[in-house]
């Protein structure tokens, strides 16, 4: 199935997932206090906030992108904000030129961004974090939809809750760290869920 | 929670407003982006930048000054500065001799610190990086996120920063970071826990029996909650992990530092401190130099923390090298 | 109670231990009875002993060195100290020049420190005293035992002491002493009880809502229990009194001293001290010298003293004067 | 009425004294609590306790006082310590040389004692300090027994109860002090009452 990315797809992808972020904020910080400390779903509000405070009126796919990058670096700190202001920069870098991405385009920007990912965060899936939830999503794109690969991200994350951490703060948890949701991967879920919402 | 603040988002600029008015001798802030950096000219030497979450006061702003840090970003209470901060600070400090990043090994710190390093690359600044992770109740390293940059942190700081103020280079300086993040070990322990002022409430609450051991500086759990022990057996329980870790033997010079989390009064610091130097002076291990009081805490937190450095003849010479910080000085 | 300990009865001595192996470039220890003075000789210098219950550290052990106090007799825990600690400390301190003892008001150490220079001067030594009390939170002076000793002490031993480095008589180091008792004032709250080890339980507790307003350094209640505030009229609270009482006015010169009780972050200390900075602007007052930090506490309780010290240029000069001592540095 | 205070009596009446104090050192400590510092009773058992571990072999009243005196003041601290420390030095050193004391030696003794309280404590009576527990013992000791000046301490103490306290640390308590006994003045009733078992 084809699909348009343009202005208007991305503009709409970044408000989405600034609201899905606000209305699970506190959902991703109870999980976050139950692993970590306490803090995902405020730095992906106070980030995704400044995302759409500070998107440009023009632009094309790219420089939205990179627009949200920059907002999630300068405003997030923590873990999250490096691992997705990275993911976005490699995307918005994949295409600089284009008005419109393809869906091949789209893909191999995500591609891109999931890259960053682990070249930031030196992790591996299955090490429970939101790599767990990109993996199978773009897996997903491969062959299938958006909304496919929001499906996949989803049930990637809920496959983190069996999972023993070996990144970030959860892993100084060891063993405690099994029988709860890593909240990356769940904020990861709401991004695909978003993203095929845009593209519906 | 009862602090002394005004509102919770203000607590951190106030309190590096403070600070700047306290200091002003050897300190001047910047408000937006947030950081502080040395007062006088960084011209000539290599700069030396730090940061990190704030509620561990003095590290790392304290420690900014003649032969030490030449610049630190505080983040949130606990949680990482970001880029912005580190590249502005980063701009400030350079003298064209380069600045190394000083990190200590928490995720967000170090992606946050390696993202300012592509910046300030991008702008025609070299710049270098040494993590520090020190924490020895970490024991399995190789699969999780690694040690913890705790207690050896402020040795590493006064140490590279006397390199960094005789005039060495970029690569010496880091050298020198590196030799004694190979030779130091630390380990804590809470009585209680602390309340971040965003959260309100404790980030974990111990019985009047009970210790939580091998802590990390926010708090985040260590090896074992056990029973509450005297004095001297809470020194031995911090103790025999990091000799061992270090391989500690009869003969060799140690910096000792009893470091207070924040909450624990100096009179009992130094009750742990009297039995380190005894412990180890049964080992046949000298304390070459002493560092008691808190000096990288957890907020109110009532614990402390033991590191050890293995330290040769020049660590030992960089370790008594002026230092004129609002935390640390002496020799000037 | 949990606190890093051995037996209750060994904490002072043992504290005492651990701290004269850290400092024992600056200090020197005698176990019985107990006191701590400098390491090098005094001679032709007046000696300076002050001296008190334990539990406020770093004061007064923490100040013992050039340029500042010359020994300190440690009670037990807010205890005062018995004569023979100050008889023993006035006799190894004695250079020729006579001793200041520097008493901090409380009934206890006046009448065991009157008894202590009796004894001296039995055996020859010249003793002179000075009694500070400073707290203006104790409105009624003249039928009480009067205003106690607080945070003005730290600026009276360090500012007495630059004097009698500089080889000024016993006379002139009292008057020196006298003329900072004349202009300075504080005034401290509590958030928190704290626990004395004989005791084994706070010495009061207080709500979630509630600080204690006028404390002393042992949690002697103060002016009133009151309702928690931001960290602006906290200070504004404090300020008000210090201020009338002085009655400073446009265009004076002070030293500022944000003083932490123990258990109080520095984070915290640091936005009431912009504050303190901020009030006394407002009112024209300059804040010529800035001392923030934990300096006189009391054990582990949350909470901050203000002292303000009406500053002469002489007095400046000694107070910039150098000092090395454990917990107070600079300028040498 | 006459006695003879000699080293017996001087010694049986210390050694009285410091058990009392040692039965009744968790009341004094509670005294104190309320209105001081919750450690009269230790400081005055620490202090009794080394009071009779000192005392020598030989020696006539004047020396064992001496001794007793010295005790305190070096092992109490605090208020108490200098205060009964200098009441016995100077009872001590009213009568240096005689052998045993004359029931006018002792009482001018006690004088001597109750104007070093005064000197070292700059109190008053009224102040609700030990003073409201000496002045009427040795006011009823001038025409009376020591049992009538013990009985005359312990009424003075009992009426220091309803007083304001002036001096020590139950004053920083203002009015909040009233409703309460001294702890000092009822260590004073002891010592009188160990006195007149002593001479009984
Ligand atoms: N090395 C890593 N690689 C990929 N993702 C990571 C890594 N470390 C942490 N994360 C993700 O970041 C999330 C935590 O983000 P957040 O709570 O905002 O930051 P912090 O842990 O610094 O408080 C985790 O749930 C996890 O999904
Ligand atoms: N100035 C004074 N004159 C006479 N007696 C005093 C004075 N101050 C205190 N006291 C007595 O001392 C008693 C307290 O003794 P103690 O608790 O041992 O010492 P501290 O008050 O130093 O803890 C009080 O109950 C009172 O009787
Ligand atoms: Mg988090
Ligand atoms: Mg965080
Ligand atoms: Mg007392
Ligand atoms: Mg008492």
């Amino acid at each position: 199935m084809t699909h348009t990315f343009g202005p208007a797809q991305a503009r709409d992808f970044l408000q989405r997932y600034a609201d899905k972020i606000s209305a699970h904020a506190q959902e991703l910080t109870d999980l976050d206090a139950a692993i970590g400390d306490a803090d995902h779903g405020s730095n992906m509000q106070r980030g995704m906030q400044a995302v759409v405070a500070a998107l440009p009126a023009e632009g094309n796919p790219s420089a939205l992108l990179k627009s949200a990058a920059m907002a999630l670096i300068s405003k997030v700190g923590g873990a999250s904000g490096p691992l997705y202001g990275t993911a976005l920069l490699r995307a918005a870098s994949s295409q600089t030129d284009k008005a419109e991405w393809t869906s091949e385009d789209l893909r191999a920007a995500l591609e891109a961004a999931y890259a960053g990912l682990i070249e930031r965060g030196k992790a591996q899936v299955g090490d429970k974090t939101m790599l767990d939830a990109w993996r199978p999503a773009l897996d997903a794109l491969q062959k299938g939809t958006p909304e496919a690969a929001a499906t996949a991200a989803r049930a990637g994350s809920d496959a983190t809750k069996a999972m023993l951490a070996k990144k970030g703060r959860a892993s100084y948890l060891g063993e405690r760290s099994v029988g709860h949701l890593d909240p990356g991967s769940v904020s990861s879920a709401l991004l695909f869920e978003a993203l095929a919402e845009a593209l519906a | 929670m009862k602090k002394i603040m005004n509102a919770v988002a203000d607590i951190v600029r106030e309190s590096c407003e403070g600070f700047a008015l306290a200091h002003a001798d050897l300190v001047r802030l910047s408000t937006d982006p947030l950081f502080l950096c040395r007062a006088d000219s960084m011209s000539g030497r290599v700069g030396l930048l730090s940061g990190g979450g704030s509620g561990h006061e003095p590290l790392h702003s304290g420690f900014i000054g003649r032969g030490m840090l030449s610049a630190a970003c505080p983040g949130e209470v606990f949680t990482s500065p970001v880029p912005d901060q580190m590249l502005a600070a980063t701009k400030a400090i350079s003298g064209g001799k380069g600045v190394l990043y000083i990190v200590k090994n928490y995720t967000g710190d170090v992606m946050n610190f390696e993202l300012a390093a592509e910046l300030a690359a991008a702008e025609g600044i070299e710049v270098q990086s040494v993590v520090i992770g020190d924490d020895v109740a970490v024991e399995d390293s190789t699969w999780t996120a690694g040690r913890r940059g705790v207690g050896g942190t402020v040795l590493l700081e006064k140490i590279a920063g006397a390199a960094a103020e005789a005039g060495a280079d970029l690569a010496e300086v880091k050298k020198v970071a590196e030799g004694v993040m190979e030779n130091v070990r630390s380990m804590g322990l809470a009585l209680t826990g602390a309340t971040v002022p965003a959260a309100g409430k404790p980030n974990f609450v111990l019985a009047d029996d009970e210790m939580e051991l091998g802590i990390g500086i926010h708090g985040e759990p260590g090896r074992e909650r056990t029973a509450m022990k005297s004095a001297d057996e809470l020194v031995d329980a911090l103790l025999g992990p990091i000799i061992g870790d270090l391989g500690l033997g009869r003969g060799e010079e140690v910096i000792a530092f009893t470091n207070g989390m924040g909450g624990t009064p100096l009179l009992e610091l130094y009750v742990a401190h009297r039995q380190v130097v005894k412990h180890l002076e049964g080992l046949g291990v000298r304390v070459a130099r002493h560092l008691v009081g808190n000096f990288i805490t957890s907020l109110e937190m009532q614990g402390m923390s033991i590191t050890l450095m293995r330290a040769s003849a020049e660590q030992l010479r960089l370790w008594d090298a002026p230092v004129v910080t609002p935390a640390l000085r002496w020799g000037a």
